[in-house]
């Protein structure tokens, strides 16, 4: 039985209270509940706070560059599918600098599990707005406020049609981590957004202010089916700001259209040079 | 004509659109192996009326088959006007078989038996049924006539005897190095497409499901790097191919490659820059890119094929290359080479072996550490899950566990064992090829593609007893140890490059204090012929 | 009076019959009707056949790289709002090579009017899958067809509440040139997709394809003011495909939110070193 | 104490987290200018547990101080035990001011008049509130009350002067270039945040208002240096920042700016890589890349400023060589810089002026070229709709007029037009400085942020009568054209750099065929100090 013990490692660097912790331990409680020992779980993640969570676990680890979580996690899934694949980001990271491949990897449809730490602030460069950063915040880069129309991460992989599209709060783990479970055993690409305070660089975006406007929507009769009450869910922001899964549906994953994967996984493969011969014949 | 015994040598010239414009393609046929375009035109067809202006000086002592409606005003009497289009509709009753009667015509010019090209018709056409391969025939077979029988008869007078193999295949550089990449088993490819390097990746599509690969293609060449990457990391070898400016969207991704020490094959087929610049042309301007990409310092190599057949050999000794150091090689070509035409036997890949160079399970267990500090700066590696193992990586400076470590002593050994990886990397490699005569008075220094031309010029010249020869480079990055001693043996030594600055005589001063005695730089986005060779070594008096 | 005449320039270089002729038609009637003279005109382009539209143009013209239209005209119009910049790229620029920047262009909102020549396919690399291409289009990369759902620009930027969202057909020329006009006209970033036919790789989604699809939501009862049912429009894509304006909206662009444009375009600022001193009182 | 007259230099070591870690800054004063920062420590204050065990061989002829709490098992003379904690919380009730308890203390074993401190509190916390600048002041009094009255009476031995000035600044490297590029007008900043460049676009942000200035976060540093071009082409200075991982993404950019021939100023500050690498740490292992960076071949300049003050002046340089010659230039700096504090007088702005090096209006028509054939190779440069005026400008190989132009010929003028920019280019670089006696023995070499602890070293050594200089480079590329006589005047020379190859050697080799006798390398995240600069020279037997 794998229990939290496999999963524990090393000293954290992340700041007394910060939600990452509550992550960290949500995502240790999802992969204990399923079952998924250490080995054969391979974390990908960018450069931010939210990058070093891999190492605070123990797991097969790729800490790749800022915004290039979703590439490796992507090739790393192909050629080998029997390992399970989860991606962790920043909000920087997932929708800032890895923006592109957060909608292709979407599109693309991978069975890989994308944890954002949205905790709308970049925080290891010590506080200058996110993609996700609420407008009129203001930094010191960002002098008058933030300008630019948030980023709606829900919305976004909603209209992408995202086969599973959820937001958490790093607030309560519990409920996080379900969100989390479900994510990793739903087939294809799933999103779980995860409001995540920063105690150090974001005054606004607090526990607090979080607690006071978090709610779940499965006690509101949402059903994750219905895309357009995603969609609209998903716009919903301010006062009330809601969280579970908006969009659920069954997808054929990426993995499963190539027919080639069909034989086992890439890297079980045995070579054979004599396939050569067939080769030639198109130059001759 | 390949079937037939002869080597063909060809290459295209177009422009970056996809119709019209002054699009040429150039074939030569010889009956010993060629590597390169010869100036002198023995048959030009011209199938627009830009061509026969700016081509006639070039056909010296041959001739010109053109359309009626192309010859226009042009004078000549080496212009053999010939009705393609009426023959085609004639024949057919459309103008679509215009270029079939064009071929027929060269066949018949040449006196070649016509049953080759009905042949190849008959192959090439069967997809598309009976009465397009009829229609073909008939075209070929009228042009043909109208050359061999009419009022032309007698002309043709060359003597070209067929010996038939079926062993002889033509191939290009691009074509080359996706068949490379099968053959070292190549099982991940992710790139964006990009000329002139695309070629790479639907050679590979085309056999992709035969050979257990995925071909992917990304959303931009940051995504197809790192895929590239992560697919390597998880144990399958892996390459990207693109251009240099898809290239500079890799860099970041190549330094990922360098730190985390992943196994990536990366193609770059060269046009000429900055910037878009030429996209369907050629030239060699970014090796001092490539060289130097990527922040901070790690080993990488630089291998850069001279023909088709090189570019072959040096893709699978670039995965393996890459897999055993666990580094990026680079194969750097350009749009020369690319699309450029061979004729070679049949590859011999009868006793390839791969070796992934890769932990055998019994020596992985739960206390592995990707990083693990040894003399040749070579951790040994397992992946992810292997035998239980958890493999970590990191972008950071890492200790030996793979973990985030900043301490001043990590750093220093962890640098070291990294650089120490290039020394047995330089055992590896090749020392350049020497073309011609041995002691010359004159040495050409070249690199990459530009080995057909300058090695011909060489025999053409050692033929007219010029004591010259060629030293040319494939194994750019690291040099071999023994390249110094080989250098400073030669006399006056002439670096010709296809480009404007020099790079490769820079690079020969910069890593091997060695100093050419003159360059030859060819920069308008053409490559060198033999022939342009030889006028620019008489210019610079030096023959 | 400006004439088409004042926007008629060389050779074109695209295959008898492409769409792109079309697009070149309207856009030079959007600019004559505007009443828009060539040198009041920045027209900046990706790399692709639709990248080389200005070229045939008589206009300012920054002819960019492959996927970077919108950060050089997002800089050119901050640094002079008094152009009129459009941006033209492909399907491939745009969404593909250059889809981080018109997400975040979206999210800051810039007075730019961004025309994608969408023809579902790379032109000028000779027929590779874009991001838009059909589901299933087989090609020489997807030889076992596409596999990634296609992007759909539309639903994306209505998720990310761009202010003007519209469709076009380069069949109907004068409905296009109508949209561009609209797009031009409205303040802050507007987005025109235009289906346009590749005569020569697209084989699958010929003038014909589009011809039996298309139909003007205009004359179906579309509110283009409401989110919701402008979203539902952008998910249709099947039988009948809507061309016209799907949403529209009033905002406040990027160039009125910085105060310092208030004082007259940056171009035309006086430089002042004795402004220095006050820079220095900083570090004393 | 800079308002005192002194000369401080500061510099930080931080890790790459927010919090916690053993973070230290180390702070030097003296009455004459210094940059570097010296080994041997007087008064070290300690903050945390690893502070004591980890710097007290550091604390030479000088004492530590550190809460109670902290001391813990250590013991030594030199260590001056304060219960800052508990101090804070007499005075105020909290523990939160015991860093100013700590400062007091400070002052009050430099036997250095408090007031000054209270002044500087009064002003730094006045935004606060009258509480929390009282609650401050009170801190501080009970430090140094502490340290100078207590059981340590007597044992403040240091005599400080100071001289009051208000012309003083300190700051430091980024700010310096912030200022400068505020001072040379620029416009338009948009940029990534990544360190240790941040500072620089959070300075010229903090005085964006006052200078009619832009600053704009870019979703990524594509956007950002694409959008810097768009402005620039539009006719505003344009500049971003960034280090060496968001530099590789930049380099697609730089090449299009070197076709388009439109100006950009990219300021890089190194860290430590590859990849990721160490964040927060300095290294010079970028210089290859910059140099290289992009495919093909177009000019570009590249100032790696030595001092805060340098690269003041380099930063307004290089927004005028950008303009002049309508070419990307590079500001290659490092967290060593970045961070280093310096004094100095106020830097004198009065007579400066800026060139943009535009046609004037009336120069500009309707048949306006953008890129007109010139003899220098600068086209001269009208913004979009001037007086009417159509500029056109492109990625690919274009003509006179700006538009897409694949002829040969068209080929080798652009290529050359652009490529004769670096003549005057060349004679407009600066030579290095030469530091210490004339015709010495041994010749340092350096470049960039290594001036401080070089310039020291030689003077130490110059002191104990060592026949040593140093020659420092600040103008990277192109070298001006005496570089080489000068090089070639030299003795034994030394070349030290912050890498592990010695990227700065290679390239006086590669440019000049210059050899260098020796390299003094260090890459373990850390700048040189003198006295690391005089040990290895010992080390190396030179001395
Ligand atoms: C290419 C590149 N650009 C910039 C950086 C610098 N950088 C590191 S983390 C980060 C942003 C952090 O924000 P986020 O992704 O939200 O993560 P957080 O720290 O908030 O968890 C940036 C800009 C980098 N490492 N690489
Ligand atoms: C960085 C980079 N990658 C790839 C290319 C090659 N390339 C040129 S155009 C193009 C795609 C063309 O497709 P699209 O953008 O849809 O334009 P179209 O030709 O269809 O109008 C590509 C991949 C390039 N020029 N630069
Ligand atoms: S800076 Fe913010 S995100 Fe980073 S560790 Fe501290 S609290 Fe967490
Ligand atoms: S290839 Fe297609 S898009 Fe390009 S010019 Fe031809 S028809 Fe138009
Ligand atoms: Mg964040
Ligand atoms: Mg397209």
């Amino acid at each position: 039985m794998v229990t939290m013990d496999d999963y524990k490692d090393g000293e954290t660097e992340w700041c007394p209270g910060c939600g990452n912790f509550n992550i960290l331990e949500a995502v240790k409680r999802s992969l204990v509940g399923l079952g998924k020992k250490p080995h054969e779980v391979l974390m990908v993640s960018g450069i931010g706070q939210s990058g070093k969570l891999p190492h605070y676990l123990k797991c097969n680890t790729f800490n790749s560059l800022h915004g290039r979580t979703l590439p490796p996690a992507t090739g790393a899934k192909v050629a080998n599918p029997e390992l399970t694949v989860i991606a962790v980001g920043g909000d920087g990271d997932s929708y800032g600098e890895g923006g592109n491949h957060f909608i292709h990897a979407i599109r693309r449809n991978p069975d890989i599990t994308l944890i954002a730490h949205d905790n709308q602030i970049y925080g290891l460069t010590k506080g200058q707005a996110s993609p996700t950063s609420e407008l009129g915040m203001k930094t010191k880069v960002q002098t008058h406020g933030v300008l630019h129309t948030p980023f709606n991460p829900l919305a976004v992989a909603i209209s992408l049609d995202c086969p599973f599209v959820a937001r958490g709060f790093a607030g309560d783990v519990e409920h996080l981590s379900s969100l989390i479970t479900q994510a990793i055993s739903h087939k294809g690409f799933s999103l779980v957004d995860v409001l995540q305070p920063c105690v150090t660089f974001n005054k606004l975006n607090t526990y607090k202010w979080y607690r006071d406007r978090v709610y779940k929507m499965e006690y509101n009769g949402h059903d994750p089916a219905n895309r357009m009450a995603a969609f609209e869910k998903a716009l919903e922001w301010g006062d009330r700001i809601p969280t579970g899964v908006f969009y659920k549906r069954d997808s054929e994953t990426f993995e499963s259209k190539l027919d080639i994967l069909k034989k086992g996984p890439l890297i079980k493969d045995q070579y054979d040079s004599a396939k050569m011969d067939s080769v030639f014949e198109n130059f001759s | 004509m390949v079937r037939d015994g002869f080597y063909v040598y060809g290459n295209q010239f177009y422009l970056s659109r996809v119709r019209g414009g002054h699009n040429y393609f150039q074939i030569r046929v010889s009956d010993h192996p060629v590597y390169a375009l010869d100036e002198k035109i023995d048959i030009l067809v011209a199938l627009d009326t830009q061509t026969i202006p700016e081509h006639i000086d070039e056909v010296k002592e041959g001739f010109v088959l053109a359309d009626e409606s192309i010859v226009g005003d042009n004078v000549d009497e080496k212009i053999i006007s010939v009705p393609f289009t009426e023959i085609s509709k004639d024949v057919s009753g459309k103008k679509l078989f215009s270029n079939t009667v064009a071929v027929g015509a060269v066949f018949g010019l040449l006196c070649y038996d016509l049953a080759t090209l009905k042949r190849f018709l008959s192959e090439t056409f069967k997809r598309k049924g009976d009465e397009v391969v009829e229609k073909n025939i008939k075209a070929a077979q009228a042009g043909y006539d109208y050359v061999k029988n009419g009022k032309f008869e007698g002309i043709c007078n060359y003597n070209l005897s067929p010996q038939p193999t079926n062993r002889r295949i033509l191939i290009n550089g691009n074509d080359s190095v996706g068949v490379g990449a099968l053959a070292a088993g190549v099982q991940f490819l992710s790139a964006y497409p990009m000329t002139p390097s695309t070629g790479v990746m639907t050679r590979v599509a085309a056999h992709a499901d035969d050979f257990n690969a995925v071909v992917e293609q990304a959303e931009d060449e940051i995504a197809a790097i790192n895929m590239a990457i992560g697919a390597s990391f998880a144990g399958v070898r892996a390459m990207t191919t693109t251009s240099g400016g898809g290239f500079c969207l890799m860099t970041e991704g190549l330094g990922l490659a360098g730190i985390t020490e992943t196994p990536v094959v990366i193609f770059l087929g060269q046009r000429p820059g900055p910037a878009t610049g030429l996209p369907t042309m050629t030239e060699q301007g970014d090796l001092n890119f490539v060289l130097h990409a990527a922040q901070g310092e790690f080993p990488r190599c630089v291998l850069a094929p001279r023909t088709a057949k090189d570019a072959f050999n040096q893709t699978i000794r670039a995965f393996d290359i890459a897999d055993k150091y666990q580094i990026p090689v680079l194969i750097l070509s350009d749009q020369h080479l690319a699309d450029g035409l061979f004729t070679y036997e049949r590859f011999d890949t009868s006793d390839l072996k791969i070796n992934r160079h890769l932990l055998e399970d019994r020596f992985v267990g739960s206390d592995y550490q990707r990083y693990t500090i040894t003399e040749s700066g070579i951790s040994p590696r397992a992946i992810p899950g292997q035998n239980g193992a958890l493999v970590v990586a990191d972008s950071d400076e890492h200790n030996e566990a793979g973990h985030i470590d900043q301490t001043t002593g990590n750093r220093i050994r962890m640098n070291e064992k990294r650089l120490r990886k290039v020394d047995g990397l330089t055992d590896e490699m090749q020392m350049p090829a020497i073309h011609g005569i041995d002691g010359a008075d004159i040495s050409l220094i070249g690199w990459g593609s530009t080995y057909g031309p300058l090695a011909e010029a060489v025999d053409i010249l050692n033929r007219d007893e010029v004591s010259i020869n060629l030293i040319h480079f494939s194994d750019i990055y690291p040099f071999s140890h023994d390249t110094v001693s080989l250098l400073d043996g030669l006399n006056t030594t002439i670096c010709v490059e296809n480009n404007a600055t020099g790079q490769f005589a820079r690079l020969l001063r910069a890593e091997l204090g060695f100093e050419v005695s003159k360059k030859m730089l060819r920069y308008d986005g053409l490559p060198f012929t033999p022939q342009s060779v030889i006028r620019e070594l008489k210019g610079m008096g030096v023959i």
